[in-house]
């Protein structure tokens, strides 16, 4: 409970941060740009977990131990991602969206 | 005064996202986000979550963003500039986030929250550590075990992915 | 009396049919030869046996003749309508049973001379049976829809007796046309048929042909003949559609076109088919309803069948005036007499003496069988020593075939109603009856029967007469087993007239006894006798004097030759209008429009399919564009539309 | 097991025994011997049936009724009336002449077989079927055969009219299943449980405002595999492409399932809904007819003519269906039987001829009568029974048809009924038309002088389809007055 | 709560074991007997499942956390089956292809650990343990997809799955915080939902999250792209395992923790199966790949699924339980016969199968039965599957629905059909030449074809299901 700013004005911003997030995501031509934008959307839902709960139910520590394995499987798979691109690195020398594109239709 | 922290952290938050998803240069891009992620940090301190902050700077800083940071450096070059995607594309991508940004604003700002008061519930390490591992109402030890397998396989899958031998045919 | 064994009439020939039918690739045709004339022959004698059963001995009650129904249920249709087989025996079915009996006989008989030697002897005697079987059962029927079965099984027969030498282009044709035409005239008759049976309840001929229920206003045909259809009550209207039926089997104009052509089949046949028996089935079908046609709303059915039959025979004989086959001579002959006949049932009245129309047209019917019959097998003997139907390849005849000219000349003689010849009574007496009931008809028919025994006679000279030809093969006189058809039949022809037709067959079946009238048969004979003269003037001796007339009436000849072109017209309208202008485009419409709909659906799903490829465009942020579009639009539906 | 279900277990006996047979002349005689059983069976439900009516006055006899899905109350029912008895006879002996005409089809016979049982195995159930669910079962079970049967074994755009007419029947099944639920949840109207069964539904008032929605559902669904106009077009294509057991039995048969589908459920048990729709229905399928006729009229593919030729016959029983009564409902029964069994000799003979001559067109054949006098004679004799001449089974089914729709008095049905007997001239001609060209006239093609003849296995096949048309022409009452007493409770309802 | 009471753990204590075991294993057996342990993680399986179809009582652990009731056992049991199956048919790939990379008991880890997370997300009590069990379930398949990794398509694969599913687990996350914010609380038995709007809110995002795990229309578009790249085992595993799954626990999640919110989901649903539905059916049809082929065929069967969701009541859930136990099957069958013959020749093309019946006739008639149990063609179980999926949706008046559906199944057959027409029809003289399956495979072919053969008429299982869904309702 910070005095003085009410949960809304918190919301918006874990909001913002996740819609940039988003913007961040289908904008960005490299894969690691991507996966930084993915950071940005958990965090901002982790935060919206933490403050939820602190501002409404403080009586349970539900939205903080939430936010811990937010934290943890974000870990976990950005290693993953990381490894995966590196592999495709290693194929293709790119990192690039663009080498991503051989199957569609 | 929290209140002026607050602001001044949500500003670090918004710009330095902002910067991170538009920065041309990669590195930067990562250092924004470590900014932002610092910012969070300093955000869950002034709500008195010491405990999450010591994570998010742990964890993310210290882990994820020299991750970031080491992959970067791995495969890339970190002088070239990155690609960006067409003006069009991009005005089009941020109508479109704006306008969802502004209906979940819209919606949240429409909701009369009920601010409870403020709890006596203890959010020492101590206490959330013995949360973590109870295993009666409120215990965390199920999620807890869960995730440790989940690190394991995710553990697993980066080391097969990565094992691959390098032979001379390509797909 | 018991008339139940003349189901097997029609039955005799049924079995031979099956017989040579199912084994004509492997009968020999000596054996298809005896069969099918000793099946005939039995149906021939008890035909006989009947006749003179009825006629004479059970018949007359009371000097009524006695009308017997033996019958079994075929098929029901609802609680009151239903199909039932079996032999109606009168006066006019017995009759009818001895002229189809005595013609098929002979024709059986000649055929085995004039088939001799032909591939398909066994399956033409087969054909020759089926047609008898029909014939009967036709003859016996006992309800319309009885009548109306063997009236489409006749047709069959024709038709394949017409098709019978199928690989000749113009046989096949003619064969389809025969069946096609009268398949067209017997729409009209089921239809009557149908509003018969739907507004009297029943088919039965015994039902409806009730001259007291006739006459009976309140009595349930007589009801409903007040209902009224487009202007006509509906039974008029079903009278007519039937007579429509009858119209077209008897080559009645406008339905005549197919007999002309029919004469493709085998000469036997025409005879027994096309001029004796199958196209009277018309007549006598009038005849058999000639109480309801008589009756109901005043006879303005009958009316139409007065005109009809006499336009007809004008128009007939004005064609066979200038025709050169000589069987299509006789085929508008045939159509013209058959024109008398049903001119002679239209104006005929209905008890006594006046049903005098009634009795001549049985009786000319019954004379005319024989001897146009004779004709055909006259003309056939000829065909078959020329080997040519056309007149121009004929002349002076007489030489070699002395039996066949004599026979054919008693023929001649009798249709043109030469006295003591039997077409003299029966002609005499329509004309007598017209003179009675209808001057305009009277006036025609008269005409009519100058006309006659002028082309006629231009036939007989052309043939036996006329130049004398040059003969690739010398022509000779046909073996017996053809001529004593003709010598038999000709006797038939000549004696006939002094059956009293008039104490037999009468509408009400009461019997009653007429003259000759003097005066009407000297016109007629008349008329008769100069028609021969100009004949005998023209063709007796080779002249161009028809060349000049002919030349000098260039357009009205070319109009008669041309058969008035109703053929054209037909011809016009089904192959032009029917086959271009509507099956044509109606097989485009379903190929293109409905099917093409149909493929359309399918194409453009396939085509929608392909458009939308590039939403799958392979880059993983557009799917994340699409995923959070999708999230935002939904949340908006779903927030600010739908709640 | 009871003598019904027979008819759906001796099929998939045989369909097991012929998995494992070796060669084709095992695959021959197995399909033989299951089909020759199936007659026999048939004939024996006929006996029986007459027995077992002579003492029991219920709608359908030898009904069985085993609960298959409880919870949604759908049940593995089956009964037969005298309907259904005559088209199981139908089916028997059109699949045994199938067989028969097959004998020489050697490319994966065992699968062709196999193939054309499974088929028959759906036709059957769905006669003996009193459940709606197992109908559609059945129905559909019927109609996916026919893609293999015409993509592997038929000639000319196969795989196009395969799949063409697979899709349309699939189109169709979907109407029909909508329609089919409609009744089912509408089928506790007068409180009760929901059900299947359609002697039961029979019983409830299903509500006007539902009848009115699904019965043109229903009757679409069904009167598209009965080739009504306009969606007859998959008819066409895939007869001409299928081989000839194929068409014999899809013409024969399936195509029979629209009609007896349309009386069993669209009509029996949402009667409101057929009288509010038997306008717009009759004008469909009386133009039907007619179209069919002309468009017959305009065609050289011998096989494309038969199509048309069905789509104007099966016109007819729909037509016949709608006229509300006992008489017509009656001919369009025998419609279907007599158009079963004229239709597949059809089929077979030009079977036959195509097999021999290699092609289907008639303006490249004439003469036919000449060098094959058994087959053409046969179809002179098929032809003239389907144009409706006395003595054949066609006659006396057109005549209940006609008198059946002439019982209407009103000028609308006045009008479709003659449109409908009109029907007959073009019939002829068409008819002629092929007879005239293909069978009569001279020989155009030397080669044809040298046709092998018929063989034992093709007379047998055209006796056994000969027979009945033959029989059903001379003698119909026993059959016509079976149905006219199954038809009782059906009008009892209108 | 005491020890015994972890024995309602019983599927995840084993399987956690066996994967532990797996990694023992890994240590300890030699690289010359590697070969082995293929067959070696098969039979702990079997043995596994054998287990787990054991009766099991009901339960709640961990405070809510951890619910299991008969329900969720029978479908985990199916779920074991449909990865048996699977590991069966894998089993040779494994062995000839994988074993010489050094990564198959790899394989069997990751496999089991994501069928862990599906497990736990089935028995999810609170949303925490939904999350990880949807994140267990998901990271291990990315790194399945990019197994193959000398291929780029592999890897491709992999990041769009890792990309698109971190995407899509974060919209969801944001949704829960929107519900946790509005309810009060986690845990599915505390929370009290109402339709106001952020609830409302909340719960489209989390839908999206879940509809991206079933593949819905329009958050399906990475399908195609991973099935493509993914190894053909790991895009069955997707497609039939770990979608079943989360159909199931959708429906779970609908018709008990968003029964308030029935008046959205229900339009919701109708507008994305109708979406679903076409989207996936017009992409099928112009697919040449099978494995993409099959993968918009999945994408149209989940719109299928949908219908059974408009009726909430037991034949819903029945229909929806029953079907996607179908779907396993026949996909499992489908999937197989690629797998078989892509081990074989490396063809997966549909091209390629021409005059396959010719060559192979089993093996093109597995592919018949199950593309027929696709399309819904009796007497196949699929049939039934979606005869009753269509009488739940007509069950509430639906009409309209189900005729596109079944519209929809039309086309779909179209294009099963152009499989057929290839196999069947079609003659071609390069037809794959005739080879003999191991027994392995042999035998997971035998067990779908069983299935799709069985289940559908045999009519007591339906009845089961019933029975025990009505469990859902009593809470």
């Amino acid at each position: 409970m910070i005095q003085g700013v009410s949960i809304y004005e918190i919301l918006t911003v874990t909001t913002l941060l996740f819609f940039i997030g988003i913007y961040g995501f289908i904008t960005r031509k490299n894969l690691i740009s991507i996966l930084l934008s993915v950071e940005l959307i958990l965090n901002s839902v982790a935060i919206n977990f933490v403050v939820i709960n602190k501002y409404l139910y403080p009586d349970m520590l539900q939205g903080v131990y939430f936010s811990v394995f937010i934290i943890a499987v974000a870990a976990a798979e950005t290693a993953l991602a990381i490894s995966i691109i590196i592999n495709l690195y290693r194929l293709v020398t790119s990192v690039e969206v663009k080498a991503t594109e051989t199957m569609k239709f | 005064m929290e209140q002026i922290i607050f602001y001044i952290l949500s500003l670090i938050m918004v710009v330095f996202a902002i910067a991170s998803v538009t920065s041309r240069m990669i590195l930067r891009s990562v250092v924004y986000l470590l900014f932002v992620l610092c910012a969070i940090a300093g955000f869950y301190f002034l709500i008195d979550y010491n405990y999450l902050a010591a994570i998010q700077l742990t964890v993310y800083a210290g882990g994820i963003i020299v991750l970031f940071i080491f992959s970067v450096l791995l495969i890339h070059h970190i002088e070239s500039k990155l690609d960006v995607a067409s003006l069009g594309r991009r005005i089009l991508v941020g109508l479109a986030s704006l306008v969802g940004a502004g209906l979940t604003l819209s919606v949240i700002w429409a909701h009369p929250f009920i601010v409870a008061e403020n709890s006596a519930r203890s959010t020492e390490v101590r206490d959330i550590g013995l949360g973590m591992l109870s295993y009666g109402d409120g215990g965390y030890i199920l999620p807890f075990e869960v995730i440790s397998i989940l690190l394991l396989a995710a553990m697993i899958g980066a080391i097969i992915v990565a094992k691959g031998t390098r032979l001379t045919i390509k797909d | 009396m018991d008339f139940t064994y003349t189901i097997l009439i029609p039955l005799i020939p049924l079995a031979v049919f099956l017989i040579l039918g199912i084994g004509s690739l492997k009968i020999k045709e000596n054996v298809a030869g005896i069969v099918g004339v000793a099946g005939l022959l039995t149906s021939t004698i008890l035909s006989y046996y009947t006749a003179f059963q009825y006629f004479f001995n059970v018949g007359k009650v009371n000097g009524i003749y006695q009308t017997f129904v033996e019958q079994t249920r075929w098929m029901n249709f609802t609680d009151t309508l239903h199909i039932d087989m079996g032999v109606l025996i009168d006066p006019i079915s017995v009759m009818m049973l001895v002229v189809v009996s005595t013609i098929s006989l002979m024709v059986h008989l000649y055929s085995r001379g004039y088939m001799h030697g032909d591939q398909g002897f066994t399956r033409f005697f087969a054909y020759l049976s089926l047609f008898s079987f029909s014939m009967y059962g036709l003859v016996l029927a006992t309800n319309l829809f009885q009548i109306y079965i063997f009236w489409e099984l006749v047709g069959v027969s024709s038709f394949l007796l017409i098709g019978y030498y199928y690989t000749k282009p113009s046989a096949v044709a003619a064969s389809k046309k025969a069946f096609i035409v009268t398949r067209f005239a017997d729409f009209g008759f089921l239809m009557g048929i149908l509003m018969i049976g739907y507004y009297t309840g029943t088919f039965d001929f015994m039902t409806l042909n009730n001259p007291t229920a006739l006459q009976d206003l309140t009595s349930p045909i007589m009801q409903n003949a007040g209902i009224t259809f487009m202007g006509f009550s509906v039974i008029t209207t079903a009278l007519v559609l039937i007579f429509a039926g009858g119209a077209g089997k008897s080559a009645m104009f406008p339905l005549h076109i197919w007999l002309p052509d029919a004469m493709e089949g085998p000469t036997p046949v025409s005879a027994l088919i096309h001029a004796a028996t199958m196209v009277v089935a018309g007549v006598y079908l009038v005849a058999r309803l000639f109480p309801m046609f008589y009756f109901v709303e005043g006879g303005i059915a009958l009316e139409v069948v007065a005109y009809v039959g006499g336009f007809s025979s004008l128009i007939a004989a004005l064609i066979a005036l200038t025709q050169h086959d000589i069987k299509r001579v006789l085929a508008f002959s045939t159509m013209s007499q058959i024109g008398y006949m049903m001119m002679a049932l239209g104006i005929s009245g209905y008890g006594d003496v006046d049903g005098l129309g009634f009795t001549a047209s049985m009786f000319h019917l019954f004379t005319h069988a024989m001897f146009k019959a004779l004709l055909f097998l006259g003309a056939g003997s000829v065909i078959h020593a020329v080997h040519s139907n056309v007149l121009q390849d004929m002349g002076g005849l007489r030489k070699y075939m002395p039996i066949t000219n004599i026979t054919f000349l008693i023929a001649a003689l009798a249709i043109a109603g030469v006295p003591p010849f039997a077409g003299f009574f029966s002609k005499d007496e329509i004309l007598a009856a017209a003179y009675e009931s209808n001057q305009l008809l009277f006036w025609v028919e008269w005409v009519v029967a100058g006309l006659t025994a002028f082309y006629m006679f231009r036939l007989y000279f052309g043939i036996f007469w006329g130049k004398d030809t040059i003969y690739k093969h010398t022509p000779h006189e046909s073996p017996l087993s053809m001529t004593l058809p003709l010598m038999f039949l000709a006797v038939v022809s000549a004696i006939a007239g002094f059956v009293p037709f008039s104490q037999f067959i009468s509408p009400d079946l009461v019997g009653y006894t007429t003259h000759i009238h003097m005066n009407i048969a000297a016109m007629s004979v008349g008329v008769g006798v100069l028609g021969i003269a100009i004949a005998w003037i023209m063709y007796k001796k080779e002249t161009n004097i028809a060349d000049k007339i002919s030349s000098a009436f260039g357009f009205l000849y070319q109009w008669t030759f041309r058969k008035f072109y109703i053929d054209e017209l037909y011809l016009f309208i089904t192959r032009e209008i029917i086959f271009k202008r509507i099956a044509q485009p109606f097989a485009w419409f379903d190929k293109k429009v409905v099917d093409g709909t149909m493929n359309l659906i399918g194409n453009s799903t396939v085509d929608a399919s392909k458009k939308i490829k590039g939403l799958q465009s392979g880059k993983v942020q557009d799917y994340a564009f699409a995923f959070i579009s999708g999230v935002v639009i939904i949340v908006m539906v779903f927030i600010y539309f739908m709640n | 097991m009871d003598i019904l279900s027979l008819f759906v277990t001796v099929p998939v006996l045989t369909i097991l025994f012929l998995a494992f047979t070796k060669n084709l002349q095992q695959v021959r005689i197995v399909s033989l011997t299951g089909m020759l059983v199936q007659l026999g069976m048939a004939i024996n439900l006929l006996f029986a049936y007459f027995r077992e009516r002579a003492v029991n006055t219920d709608i359908m006899v030898f009904t069985k009724d085993y609960v298959w899905f409880e919870s949604l109350n759908i049940h593995y029912a089956i009964g037969v009336d005298g309907i259904s008895v005559a088209l199981i006879l139908l089916t028997s002996i059109v699949v045994l002449a199938g067989v028969f005409i097959s004998w020489k089809v050697a490319d994966l016979s065992k699968e062709f077989f196999i193939s054309l049982i499974v088929l028959a195995t759906g036709v059957f159930g769905f006669f003996i079927s009193l459940d709606l669910f197992t109908m559609f079962v059945f129905y559909e079970i019927a109609v996916i055969p026919m893609y293999l049967l015409i993509g592997i074994w038929g000639s000319g755009p196969k795989e196009y009219s395969a799949m063409k007419l697979t899709l349309m029947l699939m189109g169709a099944s979907a109407l029909l299943l909508v329609g089919i639920l409609g009744i089912y949840f509408n089928s506790n109207a007068d409180g009760g449980a929901l059900t299947f069964n359609i002697l039961e539904i029979a019983q409830v008032n299903i509500p006007f405002e539902a009848q009115r929605l699904f019965f043109p559902l229903t009757f679409l669904g069904f009167a598209v595999l009965g080739a009504l106009f306009p969606f007859h077009t998959w008819s066409p294509d895939g007869h001409a492409s299928a081989p000839t057991a194929v068409s014999m039995l899809h013409a024969g048969v399936l195509m029979k399932l629209g009609g007896y589908g349309i009386f069993r459920v669209a009509m029996y048990l949402l009667p409101l809904g057929a009288i509010d729709w038997s306008t717009f229905f009759i004008v469909l399928s009386s133009f039907g007819v007619i179209y069919g006729a002309l468009a017959a009229l305009r065609q050289n593919d011998l096989k494309y003519i038969n199509a048309y030729s069905s789509v104007s016959h099966l016109g007819m029983v729909l037509v016949a269906l709608l006229m509300m009564n006992k008489t017509a409902w009656n001919g369009a029964i025998l419609q279907s039987l007599s158009h079963g069994f004229m239709t597949a000799l059809f089929f077979a003979l030009i079977g036959m001829i195509y097999e021999r001559t290699h092609t289907r067109d008639i303006q490249k054949l004439g003469g036919l009568l000449k060098v094959l006098p058994f087959i053409s004679a046969t179809y002179v004799i098929a032809g003239l029974a389907n144009l409706g001449l006395p003595g054949f089974s066609g006659f006396v089914a057109e005549m209940n048809i006609f008198v059946g729709a002439f019982e209407n008095a009103d000028l609308f049905r006045r009008v479709a009924t003659v449109v409908v007997v009109s029907a007959i001239v073009v019939t002829a001609v068409y008819i002629l038309r092929v007879v005239g060209i293909m069978l009569m006239g001279p020989v155009k093609n030397e080669e044809f002088n040298n046709l092998p003849a018929s063989t034992w296995f093709e007379r047998y096949g055209v006796y056994l389809l000969l027979i009945p048309i033959a029989g059903m022409g001379i003698a119909p009452l026993w059959l016509s007055d079976m149905i006219l007493e199954s038809l009782t409770p059906f009008i009892a309802r209108f | 709560m005491d020890f015994s009471s972890l024995l309602l753990m019983r599927h995840e204590f084993i399987l956690t074991a066996l994967l532990l075991l797996m990694i023992v294993a890994e240590i300890v057996v030699s690289e010359q007997n590697k070969k082995n342990l293929v067959n070696f993680g098969v039979l702990l399986f079997a043995i596994h499942t054998a287990i787990g179809l054991l009766p099991l009582a009901d339960g709640v652990l961990f405070g809510g956390m951890f619910k299991t009731t008969v329900l969720t056992h029978f479908f985990k049991s199916v779920l074991n089956i449909g990865v048996l199956i699977l590991l069966l048919q894998s089993a040779d790939w494994l062995r000839d292809k994988v074993v010489s990379q050094q990564k198959a008991t790899e394989f069997f880890m990751l496999i089991f650990s994501s069928l862990l997370g599906l497990y736990f997300m089935i028995s999810a009590g609170d949303f925490l343990m939904f999350y990880i069990g949807l994140e267990l379930s998901t990271l291990p398949v990315a790194a399945l997809a990019a197994y193959e990794s000398l291929k780029q398509k592999s890897s491709e694969s992999g990041i769009k799955l890792i990309l698109s599913a971190a995407l899509a687990s974060g919209t969801s996350l944001f949704g829960i915080t929107m519900m946790y914010a509005t309810s009060g609380s986690l845990f599915f038995d505390m929370m009290t939902i109402t339709a106001s709007n952020l609830t409302i809110l909340g719960f489209l995002m989390f839908f999206a999250g879940l509809a991206f795990k079933i593949s819905l229309a329009p958050f399906h578009f990475w399908t195609a792209d991973v099935y493509e790249g993914a190894p053909i085992s790991v895009a069955s595993y997707l497609s039939v395992i770990s979608k079943g799954a989360a159909a199931f626990v959708l429906m779970i999640l609908l018709f008990t923790l968003f029964r308030p919110l029935e008046s959205i989901w229900v339009n919701l649903m109708y507008g994305v199966a109708l979406l679903t539905m076409f989207i996936g059916n017009l992409f099928a049809i112009r697919q040449q790949n099978l494995k993409r082929f099959l993968a918009f065929s999945s994408i149209a069967q989940a719109g299928f699924i949908l219908l059974g969701l408009l009726s909430v009541d037991q034949l819903g859930a029945t229909t929806v339980i029953y079907f996607i136990m179908i779907y396993v099957f026949s996909n499992l069958g489908a999937f197989g016969v690629v797998q078989a013959i892509s081990n074989q020749t490396g063809k997966e093309n549909i091209d390629d199968y021409d005059g396959l019946y010719r060559t192979n006739p089993k093996l093109s008639l597995v592919m018949l039965l199950a593309l027929f149990s696709l399309a819904g063609i009796p007497p196949v179980a699929g049939f039934f599957g979606k005869i009753f999926l269509f009488t739940a949706a007509a069950s509430q008046g639906y009409y309209l629905l189900v005729f596109i559906g079944v519209v929809n199944v039309t086309i779909a057959l179209y294009y099963y059909l152009l499989v057929v027409r290839a196999m069947f029809l079609r003659k071609s003289e390069n037809a794959i030449p005739y080879f003999k399956s191991k027994w392995m495979m042999k035998l997971g072919l035998t067990i779908t074809v069983l299935g799709i053969l069985i289940i559908g008429m045999y009519s007591p299982l339906y009845e089961y299901i019933f029975e025990i869904s009505n469990l859902i309702f009593k809470s």
